[in-house]
């Protein structure tokens, strides 16, 4: 059982949604970073997502654009951030997941950088401009090193693409709540609940974790009502690290989405 | 429908736009076998458009030359200006038979998103043009020409707010709005289809240049030139010729301020492969796949990427590429003004400063086409900034 | 050869030009019946040109108008972007075939002197340009073209430092130089034989609609529409059709501020005969004879004169002219580029204006033809600076 | 015998060479226009030529321009230029000619025109942008109302075309000695020679006055030498008009001319 299945497990049996947090490795500057890192933990993530930056993120919102910006400007490269991965997973024994595009990741090599992770001590990848169809030979290389190569879903997908993902993730399934980039916007209920059922239809166990678009406990909660196993929280936090919060505002910020992570659950009708 | 060339290509999108663009392969697929869409396409073309193009045997830069007879491809008279109407028509007219309302393009000097704006305009459409800040800072006309054709106009400040960042956002928003709107692709680059979509338009280039030729000298060229930015006139120019294995074929890419200064556009001469806004291909970038920009005194040229089929040719030994720096391309701006009274568009004064050198080594019975992607009015302020002329 | 049209044109010229306008007219009575000349000049039109222009069914427009069908003769998809070619080209071949190594022209805006400074670059001739003082200053980026392509510009300082003035500057040229120079005028006024020269070399837009609508609507339109600053583009567009009495003729005039206020170009409407350089027909003129300065959004139909065919169909009732003022013009330059993606001279958005009243009154079995005698981007500064848009 | 005819009758007796001054009517100002004009008479003009001001003059050189448009700044119109020839015709018996663009008098119609001349005392009339072939009327008007119609003819006049010309004119004939406009350049010796030999084998009495870049005393002598019955001086004198010089200084200039005209004349080979 890999770190994420188990955390997945556990905050099942527990009656929690596991709480993913992102932040741009590097930001707001490669010391900082892993400070705010921990705080997310000390704060009650039960996943670090960790952003690779690229200079052209072409899926992500405004708010982490600016991220990727500041770390590039603070020069930060995948092997740095392998070297971030690998301070964390010193202070930590939670699943950690690497987010980063494609180009980086071909530039390295598959393999090289699958090696990488894993000796880094992450978790699982996932790769937001390397969708199904073009992701053999990568999910290949991870299965084979054990890293978690997570696939998305969406609103748009096609129910038979949509069982597809489901079989070819590991790890878990990213639902991306609504069309768009990360960051604003308010999760779409209705879109929402029938990613879900129709998903639960295919698998019943896969672990759903619902992202873009979700900022504020209530959203956390809205999703968590609709059967949501873990819920990614982006843009919000990479903001603190980009307007000068400290560690603390961001322990704060993160501790109040992990209660709403575990608030009472209403029955589903 | 292949969706690489060689390894080149492929599809490298976020998974919301995957459903999009097989839709849009399933479209294109049915359209470009239906006469009635054809039929269309070839209207609008010849009576809006005002293809075809002539082939123009140019006396006096051939005599200047003293080699090879040096025929232009005219696509500066196409209606915008430039060779970017037959693949915005193409695809409006596509957008409209998918009944999308919406038109979204990138922009970079304002050549694709203006000729987008016309597209919508005359069919009726919704158009929204990204356009990165610092363009929209230089090319205040060419923002205005959007405009006054009912286009919005949104100026993207993110990344290096240049062209690159403008197909960023134009992504982005096509992410949230992928139901009812169209992506207009303005070169043949990006994710499949678009790459084979926007090469099957611009094909028109080159059938027209086969049989207007055959026309003139009852034969078949000995090279082709075109630039090279994304890719689009070149492929077009090229494409209709691939398996005619005696006609060469030359893109001229920009080496800007010279290839070893790192300032320039060259991907295909000195980039290495990688994945750049939805495909595979040669791309400028660093050791950990940061993409650099680029830069050409051309603001088509501009681009760190290029279509994936030239790197296919490339690899292939099919098609060569040179580097045509700024000021080389300078040169032959002012040479076609002064010797045809044609002022090229910078872009392609690269095309013809490479179609130059190689017709001067060729013999006088040899026949070099090089295509015109534009028109140079557009540059005439930066030429003129530069007080190279008198 | 008649000199006149009934009471119009003439020949009003000081003595020492009157050999070199019987040489052209001898000259040109040769040309224009020799097969070879006919030839060399069609070529050009084709292969340098961009000829023949389409004639473009504006569905969009005709909708907006909902009356008679509008279809638009695209002069603005000529080489240079207006109709100046047809005569500039024709003119220039003369030239050459007379012997004469150096052009003269004037110019206003500067439409014509890039037009012969393009017709000189491609025949290897040498051009001078006259232009105004005042028009120098604004249109820097015609007169860069001009020196681009290798013409020499002459900034005029005398009378009102305008077109009108250019031309009195031209003539002085010619006459001091008259017998290695060709005089290269812009329009089909001046004295004979350029009024029935230029009309001849521009009577192809008239030929091609004819047989352009032939083959669209098997037959002859109802209306054409074209604007008229010295008069080529639109005796162009009437001449092939005047023996057909069923076709009406309008000519949109500038009315500029209004034809009550005193600022306008309407010589038509609202002149009375005259003679000015070289031919009589309707001028704007004080009492005592004295030319008015002319005024419109428009600089090409900013001249006080017409050529004289125009008063003569006036006269008969044969044409129609009406006035559109800059308002209207511009009115329709915005219609015209949102509802089609065309953005039209502002010259030949007096055309349009006109056209789409008469169209809307018309049925929808009729047919109206608009002639688009160049295309708008030499105006976008004028209409930006106006702040209309957005 | 008209005014002009006499004129020349007797310069040709005197063995002198007529002197024609241009001025343009209504420069530097209607006032001391006629003041200029007496001074030119003073000076020992034998013809005043007087200009009409029009908007385009196309045949004149910078600065007669300049003056027609400072006459017109003085809202010198046609019938005011007829009272100035009456003022001066009150004051000289010399002959007076005007030089006028053809649309002011096709305005005015061309037999108002001419009486107007007449009635104001004036002389003759060169239009110069009236070519033979277009002037059938004026000339017939002229003819009837006894005004000379002087015609213009070039060195690159056709023979046949010269002959015309010396028939139709009236007055004397106005040899063009340079092709350009009025003003600047110098007398080309060789086409004047030529000009002068052909007109007289067609026509031995006709006068022939000289115009176009004569504006110093050695240009007089130059065309009296070649046989010149008259000079014709205009941007010279047109010049200190437009410069500030009093009427003494053109009287002056106007002397040094006119003691050119009746220099010793050398043999002509
Ligand atoms: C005139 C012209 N030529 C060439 C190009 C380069 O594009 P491509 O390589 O797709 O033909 C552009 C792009 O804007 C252009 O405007
Ligand atoms: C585009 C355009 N249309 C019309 C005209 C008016 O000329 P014409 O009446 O001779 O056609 C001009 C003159 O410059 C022009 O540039």
């Amino acid at each position: 059982m890999s770190r994420l299945q188990k955390t997945f497990a556990d905050a099942r049996a527990e009656g929690r949604t596991a709480l993913i947090c992102y932040l741009m490795a590097g930001v707001p500057s490669p010391e900082d970073f892993v400070k705010m890192a921990v705080a997310c933990l000390e704060g009650g993530a039960d996943v670090l997502e960790i952003g690779v930056p690229f200079s052209d993120p072409l899926a992500d919102g405004p708010v982490i654009q600016q991220a990727a910006v500041r770390a590039l400007e603070n020069k930060v490269t995948p092997p740095m951030v392998m070297d971030m991965v690998r301070e964390l997973r010193r202070r930590t024994d939670r699943p950690i997941v690497l987010m980063g595009y494609y180009n980086p990741i071909f530039r390295m090599g598959e393999e090289r950088f699958v090696d990488a992770c894993r000796n880094a001590g992450a978790d699982g990848l996932i790769v937001p401009d390397l969708p199904l169809h073009e992701s053999i030979s990568l999910r290949h290389t991870c299965l084979e090193k054990g890293l978690d190569l997570i696939q998305l879903t969406t609103p748009l997908t096609p129910d038979d693409r949509n069982s597809e993902l489901v079989q070819a993730t590991s790890g878990f399934l990213y639902l991306v709540t609504r069309t768009g980039v990360t960051g604003g916007g308010s999760v779409m209920a209705e879109d929402l609940r029938k990613m879900i059922s129709r998903t639960r239809s295919v698998d019943r166990h896969v672990p759903l974790a619902v992202g873009f678009g979700i900022s504020r406990p209530e959203h956390v909660r809205a999703a968590r009502e609709m059967g949501a196993d873990g819920v990614i929280v982006g843009s919000a936090l990479v903001g603190l690290t980009l307007n000068g919060s400290s560690a603390d505002d961001l322990k704060d910020a993160v501790r109040r989405l992990a209660s709403a992570c575990d608030a009472e659950r209403p029955q589903i009708q | 429908m292949n969706s690489r060339f060689g390894i080149y290509g492929g599809q490298y999108v976020p998974e919301i736009l995957v459903p999009a663009l097989q839709d849009l392969e399933r479209e294109y697929l049915v359209a470009r076998n239906d006469p009635v869409f054809l039929g269309e396409l070839e209207s609008y073309n010849r009576h809006y458009g005002g293809r075809e193009t002539p082939l123009y045997f140019a006396r006096r830069l051939t005599e200047r030359c003293g080699g090879a007879k040096i025929y232009l491809k005219r696509e500066d008279l196409c209606h915008g200006g430039a060779h970017k109407f037959n693949n915005v028509m193409g695809q409006a007219l596509l957008a409209r038979r998918m009944g999308k309302k919406r038109l979204i393009a990138e922009t970079g000097a304002g050549q694709h998103g203006t000729a987008t704006a016309m597209a919508a305009a005359v069919l009726g459409l919704k158009a929204e043009i990204y356009m990165g800040e610092r363009d929209v800072a230089r090319q205040r006309m060419n923002v205005f020409r959007m405009k006054l054709m009912g286009a919005k106009v949104h100026e993207v400040s993110s990344g290096s707010k240049l062209l690159k960042d403008a197909i960023n956002e134009a992504l982005r928003d096509w992410s949230g709005s992928v139901e009812h709107t169209y992506y207009l692709l303005g070169t043949a680059a990006g994710p499949h289809p678009y790459p084979t979509m926007v090469r099957d338009f611009q094909s028109v280039i080159g059938r027209e240049i086969r049989q207007q030729l055959q026309a003139a000298e009852g034969g078949l060229p000995d090279l082709l030139v075109a630039c090279v930015g994304g890719g689009s006139n070149a492929i077009g120019t090229f494409h209709p010729f691939i398996e005619d294995t005696g006609v060469r074929m030359l893109g001229a890419e920009a080496a800007g301020e010279g290839l070893e200064t790192g300032h320039h556009s060259a991907s295909l001469s000195i980039g290495e492969v990688g994945v750049l806004q939805g495909c595979k291909s040669y791309l400028l970038q660093d050791e950990h796949g940061m993409i650099h920009e680029a830069h050409s005194i051309a603001p088509g040229l501009d681009y760190p990427g290029v279509g994936p089929e030239h790197s296919f040719l490339k690899d292939l030994k099919r098609a060569e590429y040179v580097g045509v720096t700024d000021k080389e391309a300078l040169e032959s701006f002012i040479t076609l003004s002064q010797v045809e009274g044609i002022i090229p568009a910078l872009e392609s004064a690269h095309a013809v400063s490479a179609g130059m050198r190689e017709a001067t080594s060729m013999s006088k019975d040899q026949v070099v086409v090089i295509t015109i992607s534009g028109r140079g009015d557009k540059d005439l302020e930066t030429v003129f900034d530069m007080g190279v002329v008198e």
